[in-house]
């Protein structure tokens, strides 16, 4: 086979990952970022390396010291995962890592809620599914797994969803957000139906839309839709409802870019 | 029936060349593929409102042939292979595909009388054994997928292939996570167990109607480790991940040319020169001119052995050049005016190596895919040929070793990030038994803990 | 100020090389164009709903530049150049144009700092200058014409170019009428005299600004008439006849360059090839990767030579691969990373003939095209080079000779009809006076009998 | 340059258009169709070879031989032009024949009804126009030829044509066919435009639209209008209003391939 000489391959083609890639390791990156209590530290930290029994482990330790189960979910938990979804914006860790950080997690809370009787305050909930026809899920599973990540209840109805069972459960469940998730153009026509059927029973709530096929102007088309582009914006559409109301035409000056 | 791989078709590497197969097959009408030059193979999705009725969807893939052959005369094309992938709808009723097949090749039949056009018809069912919630490998619907293979087969389809499912179920829990063996088991095991067993039905039913049982390609499970990594700057996956999973998926894919298949292989399958490298069989790729599908990072490179040469699928509409599939029929017949040029001119290996070398450095998958590295990986997937499961692990560690040896080159830049993952994957892969019972009795135990949707009887387990 | 070019600035056509021009241009951020390697140039049209405001405008061109910037740095494009050719509105409004390049390039520089992409934008200004019924070259609307380029070349763009119209009413007639003299008077006379007057101007406008005169076609008149012609299987008009007027244009766009152009030649000027070998200025082509705007003959052997590699013109829209900027600036980009590895291997020239040849026999007008019959028209060009009439007809007339060895050689097939086409132009040509005054007093009267709209004060006559 | 072994070209391509060529020059196929009436023949001729001369000498020896001026346009000239028309229709001949056919044609016609007081029954009016914005007018000047050549009035509105201006020229000239070109996406919905103007005036003929930008899909979703192609098919629209009605649906029946 012939071959290229090393200094002429950038004539060619230009990997701008490496070039791009921050100085710092992701460990450095976020040594800088974790709380320094030292109670608190090891449980972000164990986190951030998606190491459930260590994360139990601290959440046991700063327990016996005194601190309250409930307090550990929002101050030790979500601050370690905080850290970890930083990390992931930034472009500095990649989504395997979120996802194992967010299982690590998830079992932390569990773990909490074990050992009091004291409810925790929610965030809200969101509902999230596939469109009906459509089993191309992935785009779904991480969006679930990002909200979740973010503190977020999230109902999960999966793939291939009838259109009337997400009017049911938004009914049920009286999420903040309803996420849908299409790959084919020919199942994206579901979302205007769900958006009419809402309408119709006078729910008005934001409905988040994205997955390959799904564009900002089909989206535009039906009076709830709010486009994402990336799964990540699904969690920043949750927290701007949070933060400023679900008006869908801020959300839309927001978050539609094209 | 199912006579695994032991040993490579092709004595070297360099050996291995665009247009030209071990073993060319002849399909449809005048054409050979494989035989000493490549063929545009044109991919196509009907319109949104096209899938409303039968009738509908019929007009619908007449106007594309039309339309696509007529465009391959005005411009001089000596051929054409039209790929039809089934929507939904024509899979799950048989009779749907068979008309949509028939009605294709009366307008290709009128073509080649008229013209003399060489040209064929691939139909890929849709693998639509699944519910909602579950696969269902072996549940009712498996009648209904063979009774669609058979109508096309009857009524005019030269060329049969799917993109099957088999361990999509466990790849997808574990892709996410990074669980190697997870990938392995899902990929490597589970995939090829289920190959073996359609792709010696699919055989049969070509048989009897004198077709082509084409092949396969693992689109549910390295494609979709492919598309989650992305671009250079995107962060859900690394890439030395991704080509993990690619490697083992070749383990997978050729077992539909042990049950009988015999090429050409399906354009998404990444995974076909290492294929090619140990079965000869002919094959379909896509790269550059199927942007209209997909963006990947090696364009050119896969069209360094391919017989076929594909634009994957656009959606029929009209363009300021013609319809979408006359613009991409168009553009692929004149890459295989390229290559044909070459192979005539005697330069065919000279073009083979300008185009793997575009992307050889572009990306460790295309590191990994180009031919010269690709032989490799075939290579260790010959030496256990008879093991479903060494021979995928097999691939999965000669290919970390691949990139490894690109890095030290100093030719293949790797983020920091790709390298920790690439050391994982192989740290992983290492510690892994070579007793594939152990394993298989390891992952079932596991997986049917840890992902919900897994259902071993699927699998005849 | 206009300095004809009478001789030739490669000695011999094999020195001629697709990414090499004897007269490399530098170009908006970090841009060497015909320095040693190809680059992508991508062109777009926004969608119809776009043109309703200044506002939706910009926001639309704003958006094309962000998909096609992030796509190239996506898969690892070293470079690449934007072309926006105006739709009517932003001519018109001369501070329209200048709004959109100055929206295009801030998010350009931002790109260019962030990743060090080297990048320039052109405009092609739209040629404005007719009203319903008559062209109007020197009308009221001159003003405005040269005005827009004033505003672009403030508000950020680094190349200039436009399609101008000179002769196009005589060549319109003409065309459909087989009027040999009247297809010659159209492009070689009044193109060229038009061609003078607006490039003078150009080129000052782009010296006072530090950007650059890039480059006419003749898009018009000889693209029109391969329009016409069409396939193999069209019938509205003789490929022989076609090449014919394409070898015309060259004399005409030539003069650009003569004015005080330097380069890159827009991409559908396929006259190029030849204006390169006498000039050696940088070109841009388009072929088998611009299928979504137009079909042709010739899609690998544009290729050749080219040191811009275009798509010609897309519709803005989604596709299953992203948006149509992105999957078109992706498959051009790939192109080029072909092209630059041949260079690097040193096999750039087996490519290029790779690529001329696969076209050279398709149709006399890519035979005429392939780059070492070019080379001879361009000399039959040079040869008189002072005078634009004679050259005009000198390059026709070489035109039929080639086309003539080509039969002779057995290679090129020509149909009878072809065939009877050619002797009837070039049997018209050889009649046609020596005498530049003659032939424009004769025609002068000849056309403006026949062609109401035809208007000599249109070019100061 | 390296060199392609003439056996090698047909694997890389094939020319069509040489293998298929008829066996007879278009000479002997139009021999072939001309009327054998040895004073129609001449003029027949001349009409296809396009001498506008040679045809008013054909006109001036068969009036002299009795022949009327006025039956002439039909038995002689429009024959003459079937001839071309086939030849064309059947690829035989190219268009700028046609064309140059046409112009004798035309002239000839001058010539006759210069040699009569009656006056000819008219065949029909078609008014042809390029869309508003749209100086594409090429395929326009074909479709308008192709018509007069068959034998209608054409009254060419030219391009860029304002759709007032339009409407006013169908209310005037009462044709049995309007036609539109449009050759960019920005230009042709003025069309639908033309469509409601005609409708809201009652005014109910087939618009047969076609060029570059212009599809089937699109030109079905307005009442009036009919697909075409090819400008040939501008011919055959007009030909078969005047065999069997303006009916719309009929009209798409036949025309609408795509
Ligand atoms: C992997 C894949 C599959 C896998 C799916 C596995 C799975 N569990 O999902 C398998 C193999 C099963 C499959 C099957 C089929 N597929 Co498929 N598939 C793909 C492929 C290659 C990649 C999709 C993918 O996973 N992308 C990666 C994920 C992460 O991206 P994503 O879902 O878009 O999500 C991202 C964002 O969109 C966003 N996001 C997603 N949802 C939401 C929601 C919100 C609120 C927000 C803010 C963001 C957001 O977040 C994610 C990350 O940032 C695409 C190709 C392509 N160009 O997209 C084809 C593709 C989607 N498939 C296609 C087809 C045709 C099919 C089949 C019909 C093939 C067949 N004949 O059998 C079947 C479909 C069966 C069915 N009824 O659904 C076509 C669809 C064409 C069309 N008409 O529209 C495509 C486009 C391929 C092509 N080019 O032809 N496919
Ligand atoms: C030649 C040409 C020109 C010439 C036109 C000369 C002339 N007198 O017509 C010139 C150079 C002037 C020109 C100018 C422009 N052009 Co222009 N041009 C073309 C080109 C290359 C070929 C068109 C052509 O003549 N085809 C041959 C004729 C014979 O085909 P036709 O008209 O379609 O007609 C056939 C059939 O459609 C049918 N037919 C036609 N009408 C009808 C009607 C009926 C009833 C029936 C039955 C049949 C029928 O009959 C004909 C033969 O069978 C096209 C490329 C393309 N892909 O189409 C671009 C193209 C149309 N132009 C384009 C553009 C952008 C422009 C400019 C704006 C460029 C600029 N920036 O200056 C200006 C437009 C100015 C304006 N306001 O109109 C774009 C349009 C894109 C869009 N947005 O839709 C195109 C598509 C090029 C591209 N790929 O980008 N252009």
């Amino acid at each position: 086979m012939l071959d290229l000489k090393l200094e002429d391959i950038d004539g060619i083609l230009v990997r701008y990952n490496v070039a791009l890639e921050k100085e710092m390791t992701p460990d450095e990156a976020a040594e800088e970022l974790y709380p320094k209590d030292e109670l608190i530290y090891p449980i972000a930290k164990s986190i951030y390396e998606g190491e459930e029994d260590d994360v139990v482990d601290g959440l046991k330790a700063a327990i016996a010291a005194g601190k309250k189960p409930i307090d550990l979910i929002n101050d030790a938990l979500m601050v370690g995962m905080g850290v970890v979804s930083k990390l992931y914006d930034d472009g500095i860790i990649f989504l395997p890592n979120v996802m194992m950080s967010a299982d690590a997690m998830l079992n932390g809370i569990e773990y909490c809620k074990s050992q009091t009787t004291e409810v925790p305050e929610p965030k809200g909930t969101v509902v999230c599914h596939v469109a009906e026809g459509d089993v191309h899920d992935i785009g779904k599973n991480i969006v679930a797994a990002l909200l979740r990540a973010a503190g977020y209840d999230v109902t999960d109805l999966g793939r291939d969803v009838p259109v009337d069972e997400v009017i049911e459960a938004v009914v049920k469940e009286k999420p903040i957000l309803l996420t849908g998730t299409a790959l084919m153009t020919t199942t994206m026509y579901a979302f205007k139906e769900i958006n009419d059927k809402l309408l119709e029973k006078g729910l008005k709530l934001p409905f988040a839309c994205g997955g390959g096929a799904v564009n900002q102007d089909f989206v535009a088309q039906y009076d709830l839709g709010v486009y994402g582009e990336e799964a990540s914006d699904a969690v920043k559409i949750a927290d701007a409802i949070i933060a400023s109301g679900n008006d869908i035409e801020k959300l839309r000056a927001e978050f539609h870019k094209h | 029936m199912v006579k695994k791989y032991t040993s490579m078709a092709y004595a070297k590497a360099d050996d291995m060349l665009f247009g030209n197969a071990k073993f060319p097959v002849k399909a449809g009408l005048g054409l050979e593929i494989g035989a000493g030059f490549t063929t545009p193979e044109l991919n196509y999705a009907p319109r949104p409102q096209a899938g409303k009725s039968k009738d509908k969807l019929v007009k619908e893939y007449e106007r594309i042939t039309t339309d696509a052959m007529a465009r391959m005369v005005q411009i001089g094309a000596p051929s054409i292979v039209l790929e039809t992938e089934h929507v939904e709808q024509m899979s799950n009723n048989p009779e749907w595909g068979g008309a949509v097949a028939h009605a294709q090749k009366t307008i290709m039949e009128e073509y080649h009388d008229e013209y003399g056009i060489k040209c064929a018809l691939r139909h890929t069912i849709g693998d639509i054994r699944e519910d909602r919630d579950y696969l269902q490998l072996r549940g009712d619907k498996y009648t209904t997928f063979m009774e669609a293979f058979e109508q096309c087969a009857q009524n005019g389809a030269d060329l049969l292939s799917v993109e099957s499912m088999g361990g999509k179920e466990v790849f997808d829990y574990s892709i996410l996570r990074n669980d190697t063996a997870g990938i392995l088991f899902g990929i490597g095991v589970l995939g090829s167990m289920d190959m073996e067993m359609i792709w010696s039905d699919i055989a049969d039913i070509a048989k009897k109607n004198g077709v082509v049982a084409a092949g396969d390609t693992d689109c549910a499970q390295a494609n979709t480790a492919m598309f989650i990594a992305g671009g250079l700057l995107d962060k859900n996956l690394a890439h030395t991940t991704a080509i993990v999973a690619r490697a083992i998926s070749a383990a997978r894919s050729l077992c539909a040319y042990e049950s009988g298949a015999t090429g050409p292989g399906k354009d998404c399958g990444y995974e076909n020169t290492i294929i090619k490298s140990i079965s000869g069989v002919p094959i379909a790729q896509e790269g550059k001119t199927s942007t209209c599908a997909h963006s990947d990072l090696m364009g050119n490179l896969t069209m360094q052995c391919c017989d076929l040469w594909s634009n994957e699928s656009v959606e029929y509409h009209g363009e300021f050049g013609g319809t979408t599939v006359q613009c991409w029929s168009e553009t692929l017949a004149y890459d295989c005016a390229m290559m044909n040029t070459s192979l005539k001119l005697g330069k065919g290996k000279d073009l083979r190596d300008i185009l793997a070398l575009s992307d050889k450095y572009r990306d460790p998958q295309g590191y990994v895919l180009a031919y010269d590295n690709a032989y490799k990986v075939g290579q260790a997937i010959a030496k256990d040929g008879n093991n479903n499961y060494l021979r995928s692990k097999n691939a999965a560690i000669e290919c970390c070793n691949i990139v490894e040896t690109g890095i030290n080159s100093g030719k293949l830049k790797l983020t920091r990030f790709e390298t920790n993952a690439l050391a994982k994957v192989k740290a992983d892969l290492v510690a892994l038994t070579d007793d594939a019972d152990k394993f298989m009795s390891e992952n079932l135990t596991k997986f049917k803990q840890e992902v919900a949707v897994f259902r071993p009887e699927n699998y005849g387990l």
